[in-house]
């Protein structure tokens, strides 16, 4: 990858571009550190989303009209978008779904429902968001198949070493991973689960939720077999997400939702499905929500991943250095290398719900919980930890307005 | 409506098409047969096929319900690919056919337009074993099966 | 219904908030005739969402801080107002989903694959919109029940006298009706048929996808258990829809989707399911989409659903008139009063598709096809139909202009 | 941060209770006992209880991981319902509990007020059958068979 080929990022000039900026929360600037839940969005992307709604709209793909070949081109664009982002095979395989966790469960029951049964293995990591966690945990338990779970060393990476006597001899049939961990911002080594994965029959699933926004993906790279993002953690709307397959097992499978637009024929005995993508996708599309997301993606490339992924390593680093300056924070996680814009951390003492609540006074908005990640949660022995998280329009002023935060924190709870 | 509009894409030729449709009704016997339809709006069309030495098409008819462009295509269509092998007709390229037809689709009138293609397509490809389209992917499979 | 309540609506005035209307499409002013496939956006919808992007966002239910307050409030506040909307003994009743379709598939899936099986008998209406059809049909497949269809009388009315024949001695487990239909207008006498479906022990799933944006509903009255409709119908945006169920049921069904937000405790083992509605709302919700849906909401309160009713009774008389005018003209459905604003018709010799695009020329847009309703045309006789239809911006010289571009069409054809 | 935030949120009375809870510690043996979670934010509280005669309350000890709030506001609870009937507090409505509490809590700090609440009623029902809060439904099925 050319790290040099893109200009570093202006965080400050990419933030002139989001309007949420605009106002003060309890009377201070906000610092909005809790991008891994859901980023802001850029004028630019609602623009887009506006102008489709007040040019170009009508429901789409039927209507012989004007205004519906607008739409649908709006639609099928942003596909393409999509496809050209993920430098997926075609177009075709880009399945425009709610969000990541909608994607999962697609591949969950189409998929799932119909290739799974007894003495077969499902495998997801102690590391997953619940989203890639539990719809394989559930359709396990309804076709009787195991559910295993890959542990974590103590500094949150998966041990891959563990995966052969993890399946021992069961014929393991799905991997579930995810690119980078929300909670600890692990980046997992994809590319080697899906050589293993492969080797022994099964598919892989990934969740590139935390991904998507924040580098480059391929998905013939990683060599995974379906992946799923949300639009609205990467600059996009809220309401759509994506889920991109291999065509061969997209086209093998069965639907998931069915109804209007995904057929090819109905009749009363029998019905018969339409082609790909369309098969995924039934009912109104989100529509403008698809627009809004290739806005956002142009939005991104624009500024350039490369130069995204080095200004919030930058951030991380710069975060990491000034929490390890308060000796009663202890941080959780891998190492700066394997590392994505997320520090999770513990103050000694004080619960995060305080934590966050006092920062929030300061205007500093940071993530307490469990981050959808319970299984984790135990692991490390915790139920819920402190998340500080960047994004493009993250500057360093932020981090210090953090720490300084962590000390009034400290203060009024000791 | 602006007259230019209209006769762009219903031009006297396709208009003569859809009204005298060239090769109507089905053949019986016919060497290869299929139907077809286009699920965005339901319209269908049968196209019967009997071929000659060296699968060369002698003579195609059709009949459907559809469209002045899906008809008037598929009536151009049956009339091209008279004396062609079936081989031929399984690689002929979509913009074939549009170039005949001479006029502005936007892609929704793009499926009308080449439902009988398709179709053509299918019926040799039943007959004779000749590739299908790629970008049917196995979803064409359900359609042989029909 | 106190019908005089309400001002008459000034359609001119409507008009003037939806920002389509402020372009000419081929030269001409839009006449947008088919509002049942998705309506247009008022301005004060659009700027509800893009005030909520802009002031009030973050992801819901877990933050701590100011931002993600106000956006559960957001979210929270749109249940509320769907529930009164639909007078909803709860808000928790109220889920949200993309669309209809996905609506009915949650109920197909949680309720269906579970309550299901050989012996049982489903039964769905030959007037049904794909999505209230195929989604039956399927879940029949995957159980082994029995899938029935309700016929149709002439004119397009469903023939509850033979509701008792259909299902014999059969144990009638569901019973899937649509409202209105898309399809012909006709308003289905679902109390009627609510009432025999629960005397023998079934459970009715109303389709209100097409009443919803144009009328009155209240699901207690109606004696539905579930009910489905979406917010592109009814000026709110893409990408959401609700499902309404009765919390009985809700709360006694298996989850749906599953994943982040919709559970009370994830181990490795075992995973327990939040309450109601998180319960079916896995992974980040529509946020935004259920502010504008809100916002729509308001609007059409603000006119009167009475005020609606009564102008699209109008138009469609008018319509209807008109259209009996045109001796090469035939028109499908039921009489006047027991329509909604929808007239699907049939221009002698030519092909809707040539129909609708000619229209397109002269700035009116019209819907040709199957309608996703493919049992409907069969019964029919036809593959396609013209379909205009009325909404709240719908002024009679648009319905002039169809029946002028109905005369070209004629001209152009012969 | 604006002093007057900090200090109505997390106000003396709160911060005391917090660092000296009443009632720390389980009862062994105990007439009732549960356990509960926020699924929000995963933080548990256990309770367990000792009945006199009538079913008053005559002592409570509770157990839990949390915030300030959760926890302040079960230590203030545990003082609050000694000498009432199991009976009563089944039907103690949170207002209660919220005046007690005397500061201005956002939907989401709201649900960690009432979670000790919520996993007494839990313990009572459990062990005496009294009725559970309607707005629960029937997922409190869920929490009784834990
Ligand atoms: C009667 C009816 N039911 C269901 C639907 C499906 O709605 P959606 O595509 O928004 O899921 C529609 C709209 O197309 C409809 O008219
Ligand atoms: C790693 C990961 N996977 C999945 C999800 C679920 O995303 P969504 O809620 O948009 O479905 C998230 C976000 O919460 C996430 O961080």
């Amino acid at each position: 990858m050319a790290v040099t080929a893109q200009p570093a990022l202006d965080a400050y000039r990419v933030r002139a571009d989001f309007p949420i900026f605009e106002q003060t929360i309890h009377g201070k600037p906000l610092a909005f550190l809790d991008s891994a839940a859901s980023s802001q969005k850029p004028r630019q992307m609602l623009e887009a989303m506006v102008r489709f709604y007040e040019t170009s709209y009508a429901n789409v793909h039927r209507g012989v009209y004007e205004l519906a070949e607008r739409a649908t081109a709006g639609l099928e664009n942003a596909r393409e978008r999509v496809a050209t982002l993920l430098n997926a095979p075609a177009a075709r395989e880009v399945v425009f779904v709610r969000n990541a966790t909608e994607g999962i469960n697609l591949v969950a029951y189409a998929w799932g429902l119909s290739n799974l049964g007894p003495g077969d293995v499902v495998v997801a990591t102690e590391l997953e968001h619940h989203s890639n966690f539990v719809p394989w945990q559930y359709v396990a338990r309804r076709t009787g198949a195991d559910f295993r779970v890959l542990p974590l060393d103590d500094s949150g990476e998966l041990r891959l070493d563990a995966l052969d006597a993890l399946v021992g001899g069961g014929r393991v049939k799905v991997v579930a991973a995810g690119i980078v961990s929300n909670a600890l911002g692990t980046v997992n080594p994809i590319e080697t689960l899906a050589r293993w994965a492969h080797e022994h029959g099964a598919i892989v699933v990934a969740d590139a939720a935390q991904a998507a926004p924040h580098r480059t993906l391929d998905v013939q790279a990683l060599g995974c077999d379906f992946l799923a993002l949300s639009g609205h953690k990467m600059c996009g709307p809220s309401g759509i997400g994506v889920l991109w397959g291999r065509a061969e097992l997209l086209e093998a499978m069965e639907p998931f939702l069915t109804g209007g637009h995904m057929i090819r024929s109905v009749g009363l005995e029998r019905t018969t499905w339409g082609e790909l993508p369309h098969k995924f996708e039934a009912g109104t599309a989100p529509m403008a929500e698809a627009v809004g997301l290739a806005a956002a993606i142009d939005y991104l490339e624009a500024i350039g991943f490369d130069a995204i992924e080095r200004h919030e390593h930058e951030l991380t680093a710069y975060a990491l250095g000034r929490l390890s300056e308060l000796p009663w924070v202890t941080t959780f996680g891998p190492p700066l290398e394997r590392r994505a814009g997320i520090v999770s951390f513990d103050v000694d003492g004080v619960h995060p719900h305080d934590v966050a609540q006092v920062l929030d006074f300061e205007g500093v908005a940071i993530r307490a919980g469990h981050h959808c990640c319970q299984p984790l949660m135990r692991r490390l022995g915790v139920t819920a930890t402190n998340r500080a998280s960047f994004y493009v329009y993250t500057v360093r002023e932020e981090i210090d307005r953090l720490v300084e935060g962590l000390y009034r924190v400290r203060k009024a709870f000791s | 409506m602006t007259t230019g509009e209209f006769d762009q894409l219903y031009r006297e030729l396709i208009l003569d098409h859809y009204k005298n449709p060239r090769n109507h009704g089905l053949l019986d016997p016919a060497d290869a047969r299929a139907e077809g339809q286009n699920p965005l709006c339901g319209d269908e069309i049968a196209v019967t096929v009997r071929l000659g030495a060296g699968d060369v098409i002698e003579e195609v008819g059709f009949e459907g319900r559809g469209c002045a462009i899906s008809q008037a295509a598929t009536s151009m269509l049956s009339d091209l690919v008279k004396g062609r092998t079936a081989g031929e007709v399984a690689l002929m390229p979509k913009e074939e056919l549009l170039n005949e037809l001479g006029i502005p689709l936007t892609p929704v009138r793009l499926k009308c337009a080449i439902l009988g293609l398709g179709v053509l397509k299918l019926a040799l490809h039943k007959a004779k074993g000749t590739p299908l389209p790629e970008e049917w992917g196995t979803a064409a499979k359900d359609l042989v099966l029909d």
